[in-house]
């Protein structure tokens, strides 16, 4: 039932002038991340207990819009979640997300000022903030998976799909984006659209078997085609790839 | 269980087991540099106080302080001279997360410079926190795999290094080419991350291109 | 951290209706009354002080919304309070003027106040012909005299020093048509009155019988003072009105403080 | 305003002085520079300086503040609205009725003067038809203020920083406050000059600004000139390209003579509507200290100023009908001033930091004896802890110690404020020494 | 060669303590400068944020800030710009950087800033170049220490782009509409030396071209740093005739607080 | 305020020692270009440049609107360069550097000015309808010459582009998606190249003590931090200066900018036949097809 073409792929630390970096695809979306940090933040920003975390999102094409700076609002909300913040007291953790590729819907001409809906992009958003905080070695308490659920009706009958394309959102009736956090606790929710509390249920437990299907943590569960890729597993595998070219002398 | 993932960018100077339970240490090359006691760091002087110098340790990050008095034979009739822009090799005192951190030019217990103070001439070069780590083994070419260095002095090339925690490296010589050399086999080793037998190869190449 | 960043709104505005003949206003009020006031302290709780403020129905209806912050900034330089108030540049810079001589700034050293007055609805009578755009002038006299009141209510319920309650109030010169001789109205309704020859609006301290902030602008006829002297009084007499309510309301939230304790 | 003005720092001794001087009454205020307290600071002025313009001018303080203005004048299509026709019809009659109204019996109404009035008013439309508004419609000259376009520029100061704001919504405010001004700029029903004024302090704000500018954007409209109008009636304008025969906004004369010449020269102008011999406002900085009325106050002088307010007049019609007129000596020429609009300034005193006495230094609070307070403790305030624990500071800090400039707290009084404006007015009073003296400086 | 800057008007000049200001005009360009300063870096901070500043004597000297306003009145058909216009704070940039390789900074210590504030009254043609100009000629008449005058002038091409024909010949000194019609370049020199400062050419030109049309440009500067010079000494004898050259020694011993 | 660290005293004295003997720390030749690589992606004009550990990313995209009022026969052009933290924390949102103004400055002059694009040929409907060809430029990571590679990766990225196909029925004006129609390439005049000269003082050369100017190619930001001055200068490969910008900084012989110019002409034409290469092989690999998703991958990269 998935509609995802091919699996996630990711590339680390390959920007060299930010801390850290990160290109995520999955989905069609393509998006660069880049960390710096922790750097000294202006005095104005400054907390005294922790980093400020700040996040910008760049479409590509266009300035930044009340869109974008939606995203940025839930992305930093969310990831202050999981930087050990006061680790770093008046300091700035500064993530960076540049939109490469946003699937194209072939039968519209997009206009540049996208007035569209935000959420789609979201789950790719966050797993490229994620890994770039990873590949700058910033302290996390736990990594993110993050899936977006259109829920349909064909001929009657309700369908939910896991990373829809543009065409199957216009369709839907209602659109929903969570993540994850490693231990499996539910930790951003975002919904659009027309659904009962029930139905949100359902596709809350989807999202959550499509996130983490085994929150005990156990490596064993690769990619399954039914599903769509496990993003948690995928993160995990990355970051071993990293570490093992990190230490390819060892 | 699940075991709490932080990753860091270098070994806390002891073991790679902390304390704390369901955490264990990651090193990777990668991150910005963050101070830790006894790290052997190289700064550059940013600008000088009444009894302070403030100095540099990476881009973007609020300057270190080092004591002008914390140098060999420094007391307050005679002080070092460093002007802004010198380069500085000086050991990490005091890292602390609420305040900014202090450096050292002296063994406090020795009260000898071992080989601490001003670096002056020679071109500093940036590298991988990694290959800094490296690099700073104690046998750099036996637990570190880095051979590029020995492999250049048995060449029969004169040079002499610093390394600083923070990803800086200092090379010096008469000749200026053995400089240019030096730094190119350390960064090109570095960003190719290659295997010794490529240092070496590589070596031999740089050393043929120079003569 | 503080978003300093531009917010390109939705494309596209939406501009207000506009009704080709004005709506005749549903109360007519004499001239030498104002419009019923109603005020309430202490509406945000997240404010250090707060008020909110509507005039009587009659169309238009303007209602100031106050939310104000007393908060420790370190201000090099200035060792007083000053007032930041954010709304249209130069409705601010005034309101900010009018407020600076009531506050005791020197209570608060180092210490700014910040004071948000949002205008949840203007006089501007939208209901009214376009030709009436000119006295846009007009009507931010009314906005404005609304925004010191409800502030000088915010920063008492605020507990911020002041030497007295500003209160605002407006007067005009206004004539029907041009065959009757023009009059002297307090509060005057831009809709109601044809023709606005000139006005003025004062905040005003009625205990130390001061003026903090005078704006008058129109057309008054030769050198002669006393058309101005009448119109000056009359906003005064606006002002003690408004006066009274803020007093009203003050006292109100004391008693309802004794009560508690 | 203490953005428009740089800051001056000047110490406790220095503000208590300068206070104390300038609020002497006998024989009068100090002021610094010597002046005498209805003195302007003197000043250099030149118009024409910039050949691309309609008008333009330059003054520059002795203090070495400097400003430039320079008027652009481009025909603009009037966008036909019934609305405007009515109102502003009805807006400019009042206007005709106003002036004589005032000027005899002090509003008494009596229907008589009323139909004098509607008399005037038509036969000025005859001024019209003369001056090519040939058109069968009985259509009044209008005006309407989005003819006008003014822009301040301070330097080191953001277009939209406050205090430039208020600057420009001041100086246009008086330049509106009467709609005589944009019925000058009327060609025709279809056609009217869309006029831009641009004003620029040329040198950093030494002080504020204000009045240089109006004097130097009163002198610009006096010299801007309009292209003289060929074309008849309501047709597309067509203009004299003779920069020679331009028509002045403002028509000049020698102020002696009376109205035959002016009339003359009135009939010509594309504006008839343009009262006789009126004069574009200016707006002068009044400033009280003490009982003191002082103008064009230095940034030193205002540091420690009460209270201070921008004073916006400007020059109507002076007709020789005027009872007043005889009791003038001839010296004075007979002006005949509106009060446009008053503004109070907020006083860069009230930012100006005090001068500290002991006794209210927060370490000796509380320790003085009480006396009863002399200010009303706002009720919220007294349930409030804070200001009611030291009610003893409050007197202390509101009774003035000798020598100690504090800054001044609370408003003007409603007389002094009625004094400055007053003395702003008064016949031989300051503004129309100003004009006369602008009126000087010939027109190159 | 025919270069127009026959009327300079310097009726306007004055001196007082801190501030000085020239008016200079070449054609119907009409510009004036006003020099502040040197005064504490940080109040360039606050005050001019629209400025573009340049480190003089790389860095140990003062900083110069070159703020840029053109009156809206300036060109033909009025049109306001708003402040951080681009193409403005490239003038600026280029202004300030060239100055900078002009002035003797180090005579004020690292921590002050020269404030030169340009206002372009009239704008016909050249106006980088008269920017230039009267930037340092004020420069000079404040008492900055300057190694030369920094001298521009512009230089076009006959002929437009297209055409490759060598016979098209340079003229110098262009007015707005030359400026639209052909190809040129403005170049900035060191005093009369042949040393580029600055040089900025915006049109399409072929390189065959470029030769000339510098040298033409050269000479152009030659001629202005000549009568710039010839203007401060006027300026001077004038000083002393009045005998203000004494006020002239407070001033420079201002400079240097 | 993050602020950049100044170069040590050190680097500055070795650099410089070493540019006027004539060696550069990667072991490159004064006028020798670092590696350079342009990629595109699947999606129609996006271009993907690397300069050495320089990286920056265009993209180009078309919409309908209405044109200027003052220009009724044009099309609309923007060139949109922000540079984002990503490429330096000293970059602030929104906050324009002096870096990105010049930077923007040259291209507007390089690419639009010099009439590269035929904005009349995006004309729709005069007065009413044109479209508007707007390239947004990414810079993703910056070692220097941020300028010359910008103007590589805007030029590649405009003629690789395609905008959807349009035509008109009597005044009724229709716009195929593509879907329906395979887009249409813009109409391009010319393609400008920047190069971009920095500056390091002069050696007296032979025993006259004759002065000559130092000058690199492609400097790395090392480099251009301690460069004394710059020019860029502008042109295509039939020898048209588009634009020269020295924004001041120390002087230089007429001489030496004139010897500049006439190398920039040999380097603009390598860099000229390094791009229609690289448009000829990727339409090469499109005709191919159904290799997107590889495509999409490399692009990722």
């Amino acid at each position: 039932m998935t509609t995802t073409t091919s699996g996630p792929e990711a590339l680390l630390s390959h920007l060299h002038s930010a801390d850290g970096s990160a290109t995520f695809s999955y989905a069609g979306y393509t998006i660069i991340g880049a960390v710096n940090g922790p750097i000294e933040a202006q005095r104005r920003d400054e907390i005294p207990e922790e980093a400020v975390v700040d996040v910008v999102v760049r479409p590509a094409a266009g300035v930044g819009g009340t869109r974008e700076r939606h995203l940025e609002a839930l992305l930093q909300s969310t990831l202050r979640q999981i930087i050990l913040v006061t680790n770093f007291p008046r300091a700035l953790i500064q993530i960076t997300l540049q939109v490469t590729v946003a699937p194209e819907n072939e039968y519209v001409n997009t206009k540049v000022v996208q007035a569209n809906t935000n959420l789609p992009m979201l789950p790719a958003l966050i797993q490229t903030a994620v890994l770039a905080l990873m590949s700058a070695a910033i302290p996390l308490t736990a990594t993110l998976t993050s899936v977006v659920i259109a829920a349909t009706t064909e001929d009657g009958s309700n369908r939910d799909i896991i990373n829809p394309t543009a065409r199957e959102i216009e369709k839907s009736r209602s659109l929903h984006v969570f993540a994850f956090t490693s231990h499996g606790d539910l930790i951003l929710t975002q919904s659009e659209g027309e659904f009962t509390m029930k139905e949100w249920e359902d596709i809350l437990a989807s999202a959550q078997q499509q996130c983490c299907p085994n929150t005990s943590g156990d490596v064993n569960m690769g990619d399954d085609a039914a599903t769509g890729a496990d993003l948690g597993t995928f993160t995990r595998s990355v970051m071993e790839a990293k570490i093992a070219s990190d230490l390819y002398w060892k | 269980m699940f075991l709490r993932v932080i990753c860091s960018p270098q070994l806390p100077a002891s073991s790679s087991q902390i304390g704390r339970k369901n955490l264990i240490w990651v090193e990777s090359n990668g991150g910005r540099y963050i101070p830790a006691v006894g790290d052997l760091v190289i700064g550059t002087v940013h600008h000088s106080a009444a009894d302070f110098f403030y100095v540099t340790l990476s881009d973007y990050t609020s300057n270190a302080t080092l004591p002008q008095l914390a140098f060999e034979m420094a007391s307050k009739k005679n002080r070092p001279q460093l002007h802004s822009g010198d380069l500085v090799y000086a050991r990490v005192s005091l890292a602390n997360r609420h305040m900014d951190p202090e450096l050292e030019c002296v063994s406090p217990s020795t009260g000898k410079a071992e080989g601490l103070g001003p670096l002056s001439e020679g071109m500093l070069y940036s590298i991988s926190l990694g290959m800094a780590r490296r690099l700073l083994m104690r046998k750099s070419a036996e637990e570190g795999k880095v051979v590029v260095l020995d492999e250049l002095g048995s060449a029969g090339l004169a040079f002499e290094t610093a390394v600083g925690r923070n990803g800086k490296m200092w090379v010096n010589s008469k000749d200026m080419k053995t400089v240019l050399v030096v730094g190119r086999a350390v960064t090109e080793t570095d960003e190719k991350s290659l295997a010794v037998e490529q240092q070496k190869k590589l070596v031999r190449k740089l050393v043929k291109e120079m003569a | 951290m503080a978003d300093r960043r531009r917010i390109n709104g939705p494309v596209g505005a939406t501009t207000p209706p506009i009704f080709d003949k004005p709506a005749k206003p549903a109360v007519a009020k004499t001239r030498d009354s104002i419009r019923k006031i109603f005020l309430k302290t202490g509406i945000t709780p997240s404010a250090s002080g707060s008020a909110y403020l509507e005039l009587e129905n009659p169309n238009p209806k303007r209602t100031g919304n106050t939310s104000l912050k007393l908060m420790h900034r370190s201000q090099r330089g200035k060792d007083a309070v000053t007032c930041e108030t954010r709304a249209k540049g130069i409705l601010a810079y005034t309101l900010e003027t009018a407020l600076r001589g009531a506050i005791i700034a020197d209570r608060w050293p180092k210490s700014g106040v910040d004071i948000i007055v949002t205008v949840v609805e203007g006089d501007q009578d939208r209901d009214s012909p376009e030709s009436q755009k000119d006295d846009e002038g007009w009507d931010m006299m009314n906005v404005l005299s609304g925004c010191i009141t409800v502030a000088s209510a915010a920063i008492a319920d605020a507990g911020i020093d002041c030497v007295d309650t500003v209160a605002g109030g407006v007067a005009a010169l206004v004539c029907k048509d041009n065959k009757t001789a023009p009059t002297i109205v307090m509060d005057p309704v831009v809709a109601e009155h044809g023709n606005i020859l000139a006005a003025c609006c004062v905040a005003y301290l009625p205990t130390r019988d001061e003026i903090t902030n005078m704006w008058f602008k129109g057309q008054l006829p030769g050198a002669d003072m006393i058309v101005y002297d009448k119109l000056m009084e009359k906003s005064l007499v606006a002002c003690r009105c408004a006066n009274r309510v803020i007093i009203q309301e003050l006292n109100e939230t004391v008693k309802k403080g004794q009560g508690i304790s | 305003m203490s953005s428009t003005s740089q800051h001056l720092l000047l110490s406790p001794a220095e503000l208590a002085y300068l206070h104390g001087s300038l609020s002497l009454t006998t024989p009068g205020p100090i002021r610094p520079d010597g002046r005498a307290p209805a003195q302007f600071r003197p000043l250099t002025a030149e118009t024409g300086i910039l050949p691309g313009t309609n008008g333009s001018a330059r003054i520059c303080f002795a203090d070495g503040t400097e400003a430039v203005v320079g008027v652009k004048a481009e025909v603009e299509k009037t966008p036909v609205s019934p609305y405007e026709f009515v109102a502003s019809t009805e807006g400019r009659k009042d206007h005709s009725t106003s002036i004589p109204q005032k000027k005899k019996g002090r509003k008494s109404k009596k229907p008589t003067e009323d139909e004098e009035t509607t008399m005037d008013v038509d036969d000025e439309d005859d001024d019209e038809e003369e001056a090519g508004d040939g058109s069968a419609a009985v259509e009044k000259v209008r005006g309407s203020p989005d003819w006008v376009e003014l822009s301040v520029e301070i330097p080191g100061l953001r277009d939209d920083d406050s205090g430039t704001v208020f600057l420009t919504s001041m100086l246009t405010e008086a330049l509106l406050a009467d709609g005589e001004f944009v019925k000058k700029l009327w060609i025709n029903r279809r056609f009217h000059w869309k006029l831009y004024l641009d004003i620029i302090l040329i040198s950093p704000p030494l002080s504020y600004p204000l009045p240089l500018l109006s004097l130097t954007t009163h002198l610009a409209l006096l010299a801007t000139r309009l292209p003289r109008l060929k074309s008849e009636a309501d047709e597309d304008p067509m203009f004299d390209d003779d920069w020679a025969a331009a028509t002045f906004l403002y028509p000049r004369q020698d102020t002696s003579s009376g109205k035959a010449s002016n009339k003359s020269k009135q009939s010509s102008a594309a504006a008839a509507a343009a009262a006789p011999a009126s004069r574009p406002p200016i707006t002068l900085l009044v400033m009280a200290v003490g009982d003191n009325i002082i103008f064009d106050p230095s940034k030193e002088e205002l540091a420690v100023a009460d209270s201070a307010v921008a004073v916006s007049v400007a020059e109507g019609p002076s007709s020789e009908s005027e009872p007043e007129s005889d009791s003038i000596p001839a010296t004075t020429t007979k002006r005949n001033l509106h009060l446009l609009s008053v503004r109070t300034i907020d006083p860069p005193s009230r930012l100006t930091p005090p001068g500290v006495p002991n006794s209210v230094n927060a370490s000796a609070w509380g320790t003085m004896t009480a006396a009863t307070p002399t200010t009303t403790t706002t009720p919220a305030s007294a349930n409030e802890g804070g200001a009611a624990k030291h009610p003893d500071a409050r007197v202390t800090e509101t009774e003035d110690v000798v020598g100690v400039w504090k800054a001044p707290r609370g408003g003007a009084k409603f007389a002094m404020l009625g004094a400055m404006v007053a003395k702003v007015l008064e016949r031989g009073g300051v503004a129309e020494e100003v004009l006369d003296g602008l009126e000087g400086v010939d027109l190159g | 060669m025919p270069l127009d800057t026959s009327t300079y008007n310097l009726a306007l000049l004055r001196v007082d303590g801190r501030r000085w200001n020239e008016l200079r005009q070449q054609g119907n360009t009409k510009i004036q400068c006003i020099i502040t300063g040197p005064n504490e870096r940080d109040a360039s901070k606050n005050t001019s944020s629209s400025a573009s500043t340049a480190p003089t004597a790389g860095g140990a000297g003062a900083t110069l800030a070159v703020s840029i306003m053109i009156a809206p009145f300036a060109t033909v058909d009025r049109k306001r710009r708003g402040r951080n216009d681009k193409r403005v704070q490239e003038m600026q940039t280029t202004i300030a950087c060239g100055l900078a390789a002009a002035v003797q900074g180090q005579a004020y210590g690292p921590r002050s800033t020269i404030h030169i504030a340009l206002n372009v009254l009239s704008q016909d043609g050249s106006l980088l170049a008269g920017l230039i100009n009267a930037a340092s000629l004020a420069l000079v008449d404040a008492g900055v220490p300057m190694t030369d005058y920094l001298v521009a002038c512009t230089a076009g091409s006959t002929s437009s782009y297209a055409a490759a024909d060598e016979a098209a010949d340079p003229l110098l000194d262009l007015n707005t509409q030359e400026e639209q019609e052909l190809p040129f370049l403005t170049l900035a020199t060191l005093g009369a030396t042949d040393k580029v400062v600055a040089m900025v050419c915006e049109s399409r030109v072929q390189l065959t071209r470029l030769e000339g049309m510098m040298a033409t440009a050269a000479d152009g500067c030659k001629a202005a740093r000549d009568f710039l010079d010839g203007v401060v000494r006027d300026k001077g004898e004038l000083m002393v005739q009045e005998g203000a050259i004494g006020r002239g020694e407070v001033v420079s011993s201002m400079d240097l607080d | 305020m993050p602020r950049e660290a100044e170069p040590s005293q050190n680097e500055k004295d070795f650099i410089l020692k070493a540019v006027r003997e004539g060696h550069r720390l990667d072991g490159r030749a004064l006028d020798q270009f670092r590696q350079l690589d342009l990629k595109f992606g699947d999606q129609y004009g996006i271009a993907d440049v690397t300069l050495g550990k320089t990286r920056i990313l265009t993209k180009v995209t078309a919409e309908v609107t209405v044109p200027y009022t003052d220009r009724p026969f044009d099309g609309i052009f923007t060139i949109t360069t922000e540079l984002s933290p990503m490429a330096s924390p000293a970059f602030e949102v929104n906050r324009p550097t002096e870096t990105e103004v010049l930077l923007s400055r040259l291209l507007e002059k390089t690419v639009r000015r010099s009439n590269a694009l035929d904005t009349e040929s995006l004309c729709l409907v005069a007065g009413q309808k044109c479209w508007s060809i707007r390239v947004d430029l990414h810079v993703l990571s910056h070692d220097g010459n941020l300028i010359d590679a910008s103007c590589l990766a805007v030029v590649a990225a405009l003629r690789h582009f395609r905008k959807p196909d349009t035509s008109m029925e009597g005044d009724t004006l229709t716009v195929y998606t593509p879907a329906e129609r395979e887009p249409v390439p813009l109409s391009w005049l010319h393609s400008p190249f920047c190069i971009t000269f920095s500056f390091f003082g002069t050696i007296s050369i032979g025993e006259d003590g004759e002065e000559k100017d130092i000058w690199l190619l492609d400097t790395t930001l090392l480099e251009e931090q301690l460069r004394v001055s710059s020019c860029t200068i502008s042109m295509n490969k039939h020898g048209e200066i588009c634009q020269v910008a020295k924004p001041g900084g120390a002087p230089v012989e007429a001489v030496t900018v004139l010897q500049c110019s006439s190398l920039a002409l040999q380097k603009v034409k390598d860099l000229s036949d390094f791009v229609d290469q690289k448009l000829a092989e990727d339409s090469k690999h499109r005709n191919k097809g159904g290799l997107l998703a590889e495509l999409s991958a490399e692009n990722a990269r």
